[in-house]
């Protein structure tokens, strides 16, 4: 469901991305905050005495602790420290994150510069195919695909790109063809280059650019997404840490046990806030 | 504007004709036993064999895809094979619901999205613009979830049951001001029955669940005309009406709004459309008996009837209101027509 | 706005003032919705429903009574000696809410078409072979082979009595919010998904007192945290599935009330007897003993639930309070596992779950971290319910090697859980362990054909065949499930009847 | 009095590389009824100047004067530009397509303008549409009234925007580059429509534009514009005959026309300067095949000659 | 022998109009145009008169509707698309914006080097000796060689189109409006560059331009292009001192010439150009020739070849040219 956000038009960056980011100052935070989470992600283990119940080992004399401390986050239905869980989480919602949106670029991508650049019957093979792929409800798609291969980490990313790929052939296919009627790319044709070269060469380094812009937009969607399927069981699975697992779980103990939601949700929300800002500022920039 | 539409239609009905060819022969193909699922919860073998033959389960694919479109044009959406309800009066019951809250949303993204866009636009960079920035993008950000919890701790735990938490109405209002299902939607329903009681006590039970959906397309919808106004704004036809004196209010929310608006409705359907099964976490968390929820539970029990149905009408809808905001759009833009 | 907002809400809790005489409401918010309230085919929790709209020739009752049984629709019921010819005699004076006098052909009439329509739990009639009428208020039921049909009839499924004028009508038209019952409500609206409200028939055969409800409602509440404010609040009269970790302060107010009963429901972790290494008793034994029953039942079920003896639900007829149990020993289960050459483990398990299930998926994360220190790799696989089942149907040798799930009874017979999860079958429907032992089928089978005449000599019967599976190690005997329900303290007579779980038999109840 | 007098005109953006210097200190005078070419090449500031006029520079610019009077009321202290723009100074602009709304008739663009400016009904104001058109030479009024702007060609775009222009009463007309993107044929058409107005209604025109052809057939008298800065401005036939600034020689002598075949052009080697570190002295030194001195520390001033002719040059 | 030859060519693009229908844009219409080695041919014609369509069909961009396109002896629109890439080496083309028609993200070495990777084995040093020999041949230092077309001024990156073009030395180049997105000054260095070139190298060039005044700096002979026809062919000098086609003398007397002094010619042109879908009948011309006569309106004049191998396509080109000489 998580997926308007790409409705705005690109148009050819005329200066460098970085340099309009680095003048934006919600850009940097958001930026920073990605980097702390991906860090963290990275050096869990350093980041907490209690790795072990971060990666699933159960503690149940200590079943939901409140924050103390001992458990600065509070503790799970099962005492793990909610504050570990959180961290490990992390590597998950990154992980899914990127995997789904790799899948859906990787995807996406090619069918959609092959339909811009060759157009003609081909184009409108691909094109109705994704018409056909957006009808579908994605969330709905999403969960049939993950109940279907069976719940876990990469089924739901899967299924989520499955129903994200559409989008980037979109755009890369509405990029393709507007290259394709530029006149470098007939300069190009008049010289005798191939036809992949001149992909390679002419098509997909301008189309990269849009690409990327909506992958940063796409990867805070993705997370929350990937939160969405896991709340409803079909996404990662226990003893894995997970954030959407983790307030499913959260969610019968709130408001007596806020704590148990509240952290991992406000994760889930911070982490799709700073790809989301991210997107947008790229998104600016490359305006 | 015929052959654009004629055009439109063909494509509409050729994507809602392989939706159904899709979803029929996928859900065969989710490794499970539809004849035990319609046998019940225990069945027996000879339950399952018979249940078996009942559904024609034994005949060849393409045979019951086209017995199933046979009866679809016949108006009959099938069984549940979980339930065994009919399936068209369980989305008549279902549908209604769901509708209410998406169109609800909608509206809500229309009267906000809209005209803070239209300022954040024409200002951006601005005190408004950056303000707007952040709580939109906030309000994409927020797992729905974690919203709804979040929303019902503040309204009915701090706010002392401001709203209420659950369900479409109270259970006094059932009991003794009760009104007839006419349409389905309760708003309608109890105006129509002139149960100002129990509209009331409808409106107040919607407002959460509204205020929880409507946080993605309130966002987004602005978002969207922020965007798009920028760039209208841009363009050079505003410069060149400024140059003419017009007022700035005209040249806003006639001029450019005009051309702004597109994206946004093109964005505000699809957002209806997929709100029609995504807004189901909505729906458990508010007990809000919709459509979302009725499928969600058609796919945990694999009951393929139920999943096919629901997914061509949201398709049905999808469809029709891409055609819709296409006609919008070509009749805001008469040059849309000639392509 | 702010202001308008209490006024509003003033209004709806004011609307039952309109009313002149305030009638007496009984609340009841279910956790699901009621898929089925066809009386014939329902085999979910919509036996709430039916139950207060329908009733049955026989009534089972609630623990601690001092007959098993007692009469409801019938006054009087025999069995012949070989157990194939049941006579019952049925109430006089009893009517339809259709105004259809009921009698020896509704009778027949309810049960063929439960037959006939063969959903839900219809294969309970399935020893039936003819119905005979010889009168009004006889009905003689000729069986195929032995069964205790007085425990069948007193089923919560597919043992409703049904007025013969609905013959033309089918599952839907029930579920339009129609009935066809004797019992003591009728639907008085239905709102899919959201409530069912029934109103007192008047011309119940039981007869009206003063303080019984005139009106139940049957709300959906499906969340958790929604239904606890509802009961605490007194907007609802009877609740169920709250957090356990909740309960405790919850039972303290004086408002609301908990009640726990034992449950004949029991949780099981099918181990796959056909599949290396499970296919070895020495291995089952070793498992049996690392699972941490306590800590499990502490942790996830916060105490309200006990280890299971066995396969037979603690309070059931047929339990043995004395049948041995195994407890978490590591040790012991190193020294079985060195004795079945796995000294060290070094082998991986995959154990099935239904997706969504908390607790089964907590059951397998803390026996996972057990596992794990004897060198064995528990992997968790959550699967929609109907996948799981497809994949341990299938070829044992790919199926998952436990499969966790939980039993009930369909009417309460012991013969239920020992026939159906562990009796030799040629494609198993549910013994998804693979046990096949023709020992202990034999003794399943005379034990249930004698439950008809001999209650006592067959329950003797059952308790041993139940300890052959504890020795075989058939399965994993996780807990049995207590019954938990939260009730507002000023409801007067309700009892709790595991036999009809989860239902409130509303007829029965004051204020 | 004068139109229009500008003294000290600078504009300036605030770029992410630094202040953009576009306009720096441009003095004009026009005079009523005249028609005044603005010329200079690619960025030289023709158009922000124009925008300036009319206060539509955007946020990120700012502009300074000494003076900036339009027939007496001073635009620098003006609040209200809703009573300059449309009413007093109207502009058009390079690209007619891109500068009509797409989305509504040439009719519905039109009568906005006149009913926001006249308060007429609408009998009125169709009436005044159907009057404007015709003005333009746009013939089949009613039906061009119901159009949209794609549907008409290129010339009649133009025609169109003019008629907008005029619907609002102004009297001082800009006129930015209105021929660039047509074909000669029609430039001449649109040139002739102009100088009729001009006689026919009083309308002061400026003619911003790049080609010195068309200056050298339309305008009255004209400034060349080298980056920001007025280089020279005289009559249009002094400046033809008489080109003093090294710059507009550069130009006229860097056009082929009839004769130049089999000869090189007088190409100004080089390119303009950056407006953001603008170099001291003569903004052109580093182009001028004159080059002194002098040039490269001093910034010359306008000097008027004789027969109204100025230019910014050491030479001089 | 003629270096390219085109005959009868014609290029219909198909166009929707309206509710069902569909008509034929006849962008090129049987146009028939002769190039000599070393000879320059300008094209000159009004914005939609059919110079680019021609150009991309002499080029094989697009496919002809029909006609012939005979280079170097062989006819292009023949050859297989093996074949075709091989003869490209021969043909090049440069275009109005250089900034467009230039690769955004590839720097000014590979933008050179394109070529000569795609037609020659040359490689590493070699390479990047000719890349470097041909920008200087265009006036740009081995500075250049890492910049990208953005950081270019209009004339450098104009020059390193021209780079990219002559790399290979082919027969022909084909200058699409060269200059007509540069400034007066940048496009006289241009022009310059042009002439420098060609005298150098021996360039033949086929000269795109809208504006008679650039075409006659560089051409040797011109052919004027109207609503898809040529409608007149000669040399430079002969169609500006002696234009014998109504619109010929139109277009040069709606040039707006850098003098004051020169009078608005009396030849002028009313209306615009007619729709390419439904164009006038008889000659396309007619309703915008203030000499239009019946038979204008009727006749479609063939393109008549005179004695100095001039060609007109005009009923009565004789009468215009002495009635334009009375109005000089
Ligand atoms: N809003 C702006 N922000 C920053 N720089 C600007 C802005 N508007 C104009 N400029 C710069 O000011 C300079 C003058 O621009 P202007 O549009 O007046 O040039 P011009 O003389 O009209 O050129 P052209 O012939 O290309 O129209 C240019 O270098 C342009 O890039
Ligand atoms: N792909 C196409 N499909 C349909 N019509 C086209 C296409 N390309 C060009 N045309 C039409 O063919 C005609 C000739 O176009 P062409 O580009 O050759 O003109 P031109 O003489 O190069 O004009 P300009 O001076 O504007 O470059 C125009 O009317 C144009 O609209
Ligand atoms: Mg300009
Ligand atoms: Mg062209």
């Amino acid at each position: 469901m998580k997926v308007f956000t790409r409705w705005f038009g690109f148009r050819f960056a005329p200066d460098s991305i970085p340099a309009h980011l680095r003048r934006d100052p919600l850009a940097v935070v958001s930026s920073l905050i990605i980097m702390i989470m991906i860090l963290s992600a990275i050096f869990a283990p350093l980041l907490t005495s209690r790795a072990a119940e971060g990666l699933g080992e159960p503690n149940p004399s200590e079943k939901l602790a409140p924050p103390s401390a001992a458990h600065i986050f509070g503790a799970d239905h099962l005492g793990r420290d909610l504050y570990a869980r959180v961290l490990f989480g992390g590597r998950t919602a990154l992980g899914m994150g990127f995997l789904i949106v790799f899948g859906a670029v990787l995807i996406g991508a090619p069918l959609g510069a092959i339909a811009g650049y060759f157009g003609g019957w081909l184009d409108e093979v691909i094109m109705r195919v994704t018409d056909v792929a957006l009808a579908f409800p994605p969330l709905l798609l999403a969960i049939a695909i993950a109940s279907a291969l069976g719940p876990n980490l990469t089924n739901a990313a899967i299924a989520i790109a499955l129903t994200w790929w559409p989008w980037y052939t979109r755009i890369v296919r509405a990029q393709a063809l507007a290259l394709r009627e530029r006149p470098f790319i007939e300069a190009a044709h008049v010289i005798g280059v191939g036809n992949f070269t001149i992909i390679a060469r002419h098509i997909l380094p301008n189309v990269l650019s849009p690409v990327i812009v909506q992958a940063t937009l796409d990867l805070g969607s993705a997370i929350l997404t990937a939160a969405a399927l896991s709340f409803l069981g079909l996404g990662v699975q226990p003893p894995t840490p997970d954030w959407g697992q983790m307030v499913s779980t959260g969610r019968i103990y709130f408001p007596q046990r806020w704590w148990y939601v509240t952290f991992p949700g406000t994760a889930i929300f911070i982490a799709t806030m700073a790809f989301n800002l991210l997107g947008d500022s790229v998104q600016d920039a490359n305006k | 504007m015929l052959i654009y539409l004629l055009r439109r239609l063909l494509l509409a009905i050729l994507v809602i004709v392989s939706v159904s060819v899709v979803t029929f022969f996928v859900a065969r193909v989710i490794p499970s036993d539809p004849a035990a699922l319609y046998a019940g919860q225990r069945p027996t073998s000879d339950q399952i064999a018979a249940a078996r033959e009942r559904l024609e389960l034994d005949q060849p694919l393409y045979n019951q895809y086209f017995r199933f479109v046979r009866d679809i044009l016949k108006g009959d959406l099938g069984t549940s094979y979980k339930t065994k309800h009919a399936i068209l009066a369980d989305i008549k019951t279902f549908l209604p619901a769901t509708l209410e809250l998406v169109i609800a949303s909608t509206l809500m993204a229309i009267i906000i999205g809209i005209p803070v866009g239209v300022l954040a636009g024409a200002k951006h960079g601005g005190w408004l613009d950056q303000t707007t920035r952040i709580l939109s993008i906030a309000g994409v950000s927020f797992p729905t979830f974690w919203l709804a919890l979040v929303l019902q701790l503040f309204f009915f735990g701090t706010l002392h049951r401001l709203f209420p938490l659950s369900s479409r109405i109270s259970n006094n209002v059932a009991l003794f001001n009760s009104f007839p299902a006419v349409t389905g939607f309760y708003l309608i329903d109890t105006l129509l029955a002139g149960n100002f009681i129990a509209w009331r006590d409808a409106v107040w039970h919607i407002i959460l669940p509204t205020l929880t959906l409507a946080t993605y397309p309130i966002s987004l919808t602005l978002r969207m005309t922020r965007a798009a106004m920028v760039e209208t704004l841009s363009e050079k036809y505003i410069t060149a009406a400024r140059a003419q004196g017009l007022p700035e209010r005209d040249i806003l929310f006639r001029y450019a709004l005009k051309n702004a608006i597109v994206p946004t409705l093109t964005v505000l359907g699809l957002s209806f459309a997929y709100s029609l099964t995504g807004a189901f976490l909505v729906e458990v968390i508010f007990s809000w008996p919709g459509l979302g929820k009725y499928v969600t539970d058609a796919i945990f029990n694999v009951d393929f009837p139920v999943i096919v149905a629901v997914t061509l009408i949201v398709t049905l809808f999808f469809v029709s209101i891409n055609l819709f905001v296409d006609i919008i759009q070509a009749f805001l833009d008469p040059r849309v027509v000639l392509r | 706005g702010k202001t308008a907002a209490p006024a509003t809400q003033q209004a709806v809790t004011e609307a039952p003032t309109a009313v002149p005489a305030q009638p007496a409401v009984l609340t009841i918010a279910y956790a699901n919705t009621f898929p089925d309230i066809d009386p014939s085919t329902s085999f979910s929790n919509d036996g709430a429903v039916t139950a207060n709209i329908y009733e049955t020739l026989t009534r089972y009752n609630a623990p601690g009574s001092k007959d098993v049984l007692s009469p409801q629709l019938a006054t009087s019921w025999k069995a012949s000696p070989d157990g194939l010819v049941w006579t019952f005699h049925l109430r006089d004076g009893v009517k339809f809410h259709d105004g259809v006098p009921f009698n020896s052909a509704a009778v027949k009439f309810s049960i063929e078409r439960t037959k006939t329509l063969n959903g839900g739990a219809a294969w309970i009639w399935g020893s039936v072979n003819n119905i005979e009428t010889p009168d009004d208020y006889t009905v003689i039921f000729r069986l195929d082979y032995a069964a205790p049909l007085d425990l069948i009839a007193s089923s919560g499924f597919a043992a409703w009595m049904i007025s013969p004028s609905v013959k033309d009508k089918d599952g839907a038209w029930f579920n339009a919010g129609h009935d066809a019952g004797t019992g003591p409500y009728m639907i008085e609206s239905y709102a899919p998904g959201a409530r069912i409200i029934l109103t007192k028939f008047d011309k119940y055969w039981g007869g009206w007192k003063a303080g019984q409800f005139d009106k139940v409602v049957l709300e959906v509440v499906e969340d958790i945290t929604v239904r606890q404010q509802k009961i605490e609040s007194g907007e609802a009269d009877w609740t169920l599935q709250l957090p356990t970790e909740n309960l405790a302060s919850i039972g303290k107010k004086p408002d609301v009330k908990v009640l726990i009963n034992p449950a004949f429901e029991t949780m099981v972790g099918l181990f796959n007897n056909k599949k290396p290494p499970l296919d070895n008793q020495k291995v089952r034994e070793a498992l049996s003993y690392t699972f941490p029953y306590d800590t499990f039942i502490q942790t996830s079920m916060s105490g309200y639930a006990t280890q299971a003896h066995g396969t037979i639900p603690a309070g059931m007829y047929g339990s043995d309070p004395s049948l041995f149990q195994y407890g978490l020993d590591p040790d012991k289960a190193k020294s079985l596992l060195a004795e079945a050459g796995y000294p060290d483990g070094g082998f991986e398990l995959t154990m099935t779950y239904a997706t969504g299930d908390s607790v089964e998926q907590q059951a397998g994360e803390l026996w996972k971290a057990e596992l794990a220190k004897l060198g064995i790799t528990l992997n968790l696989q959550p699967m929609a319910w109907e996948a799981q089942w497809d994949l341990a149907k299938g070829d044992p040798v790919n199926a998952q090697d436990i499969f966790v799930m939980y039993w009930w009874p369909t009417y309460t017979t012991p013969y239920d859980f020992l026939f159906n999860m562990f009796h030799t079958e040629e494609t198993p429907l549910f013994n998804l362990g693979y046990y096949f032992n023709a020992n202990f089928d034999k003794l399943i089978d005379d034990a249930n054909t004698l439950s008809g005449s001999d209650k006592a000599k067959a329950e003797t019967m059952f308790q041993n065949a139940a300890k052959i599976l504890v020795e075989d190690a058939a399965s994993l005997f996780i807990f049995d499930q207590s019954s938990i329900h939260i009730i507002r303290s000023d409801l007067k007579g309700y009892v709790d009847n595991p036999a009809y779980s989860h239902v409130v038999f509303a007829y029965e109840l004051s204020r | 009095m004068s139109l229009l007098e500008v003294r000290d005109l600078s504009i300036s953006f605030s770029t992410s590389h630094g202040l953009f210097r576009a306009v720096n200190g441009v003095n004009l005078t026009i005079e009523r009824g005249e028609i005044f070419g603005l010329v200079g090449e690619t960025g030289c500031g023709k158009t922000v100047t124009g925008l300036a006029l009319m206060g539509l520079i955007s946020s990120t610019g700012r502009v300074t004067a000494s003076r900036l009077s339009l027939d007496g009321l001073n635009l620098l202290s003006t609040r209200n530009w809703q009573n300059v723009r449309g009413r007093r100074i109207s502009m058009i602009f390079q690209d007619p397509a891109a500068c009509l709304n797409p989305t509504f008739t040439i009719g519905q663009q039109l009568s906005h303008v006149i009913r926001y400016h006249f308060h007429l009904d609408s009998a009125a104001t169709h009436h005044r549409a159907v009057e404007l058109l015709n003005d333009v030479g746009l013939s089949d009024a009613a039906h061009t009234l119901r159009t949209y702007p794609h549907q008409l060609s290129g010339g009649m775009q133009q025609r169109v925007m003019i008629a907008l222009a005029l619907a609002s009463g102004a009297e001082l007309l800009i006129a930015d580059e209105p021929t660039t993107a047509l074909d000669v044929t029609i430039q001449s058409q649109i040139l002739r429509l102009l100088k009729s107005l001009r006689d026919k209604h009083t309308l002061t025109i400026i003619l911003i534009t790049h080609d010195l052809g068309v200056v050298a057939h339309t305008c009255d008298r004209v400034a060349v514009l080298y980056a920001g800065s007025v280089a020279e401005t005289s009559s249009t036939v002094d400046l033809f005959r008489n080109p003093k600034h090294p710059y507009t020689q550069g130009l006229l002598g860097a056009m082929p026309r009839h004769g130049t075949r089999g000869k090189p052009l007088l190409a100004i080697e080089g390119s303009l300067p950056s407006g953001i570190n603008p170099s001291v002295g003569c903004p052109f030194a580093a182009r001028c095949p004159l080059v002194m001195k002098i040039c490269r520390t001093d910034n010359p001033t306008l000097t008027p000659t004789e027969n109204a002719h100025a230019i910014a040059c050491h030479l001089y | 022998m003629a270096l390219l030859e085109v005959r009868s060519l014609v290029k219909h693009y198909p166009v929707r109009v309206g509710l069902f229908s569909r008509r034929q844009a006849k962008a090129v219409d049987d146009v028939n145009l002769t190039v000599n080695p070393g000879e320059t041919i300008g094209i000159v014609g009004e914005s939609g008169s059919g110079k680019t369509t021609l150009a991309r069909c002499i080029l094989r961009m697009i496919e002809p509707t029909s006609g012939e396109v005979i280079f170097d002896g062989v006819d292009l629109l023949k050859l297989g698309q093996s074949s075709l890439r091989t003869k490209r080496r021969e043909l090049a083309v440069v275009y109005q914006n250089p900034y467009l028609s230039l690769s955004p993200r590839l720097a000014v070495r590979d933008l050179v080097s394109e070529p000569l990777v795609t037609h020659t084995s040359l490689r590493g040093d070699a390479l990047n000796d000719r890349v470097v020999e041909n920008l200087e041949a265009v006036g740009l230092s081995a500075d250049y060689l890492n910049k990208r077309s953005r950081q270019l001024s209009g004339g450098q990156a104009q020059r390193v189109a021209i780079a990219r073009a002559l790399v290979l030395r082919p027969k022909l180049i084909v200058l699409d409006e060269p200059t007509s997105a540069l400034d007066v000054s940048v496009q006289a260095q241009v022009l310059n560059l042009l002439v420098k070139l060609r005298t150098e190298l021996g360039f033949t060039y086929l000269f795109i331009s809208h504006n008679l005044d650039v075409v006659q700096h560089l051409a040797d002979r011109i052919a004027v292009m109207y609503l898809g026809k040529v409608v007149e062919v000669g040399t430079t000098d002969q169609v500006f001192s002696q234009a014998t086609h109504p619109y010929t003398m139109a277009l040069l007397a709606a040039t707006p010439e850098p003098h004051p002094d020169r009078k608005a010619s009396l030849v002028t042109v009313q209306g615009s150009v007619p729709s390419l879908t439904a164009p006038p009948t008889g000659c396309h011309y007619h309703p915008r020739c203030q000499w239009a006569v019946e038979r204008c309106r009727h006749e479609m004049p063939a393109l008549r070849l005179d004695e100095d191998r001039r060609a007109v396509r005009c009923h009565f080109p004789r009468e215009y040219f002495q009635a334009s000489k009375k109005f000089e």
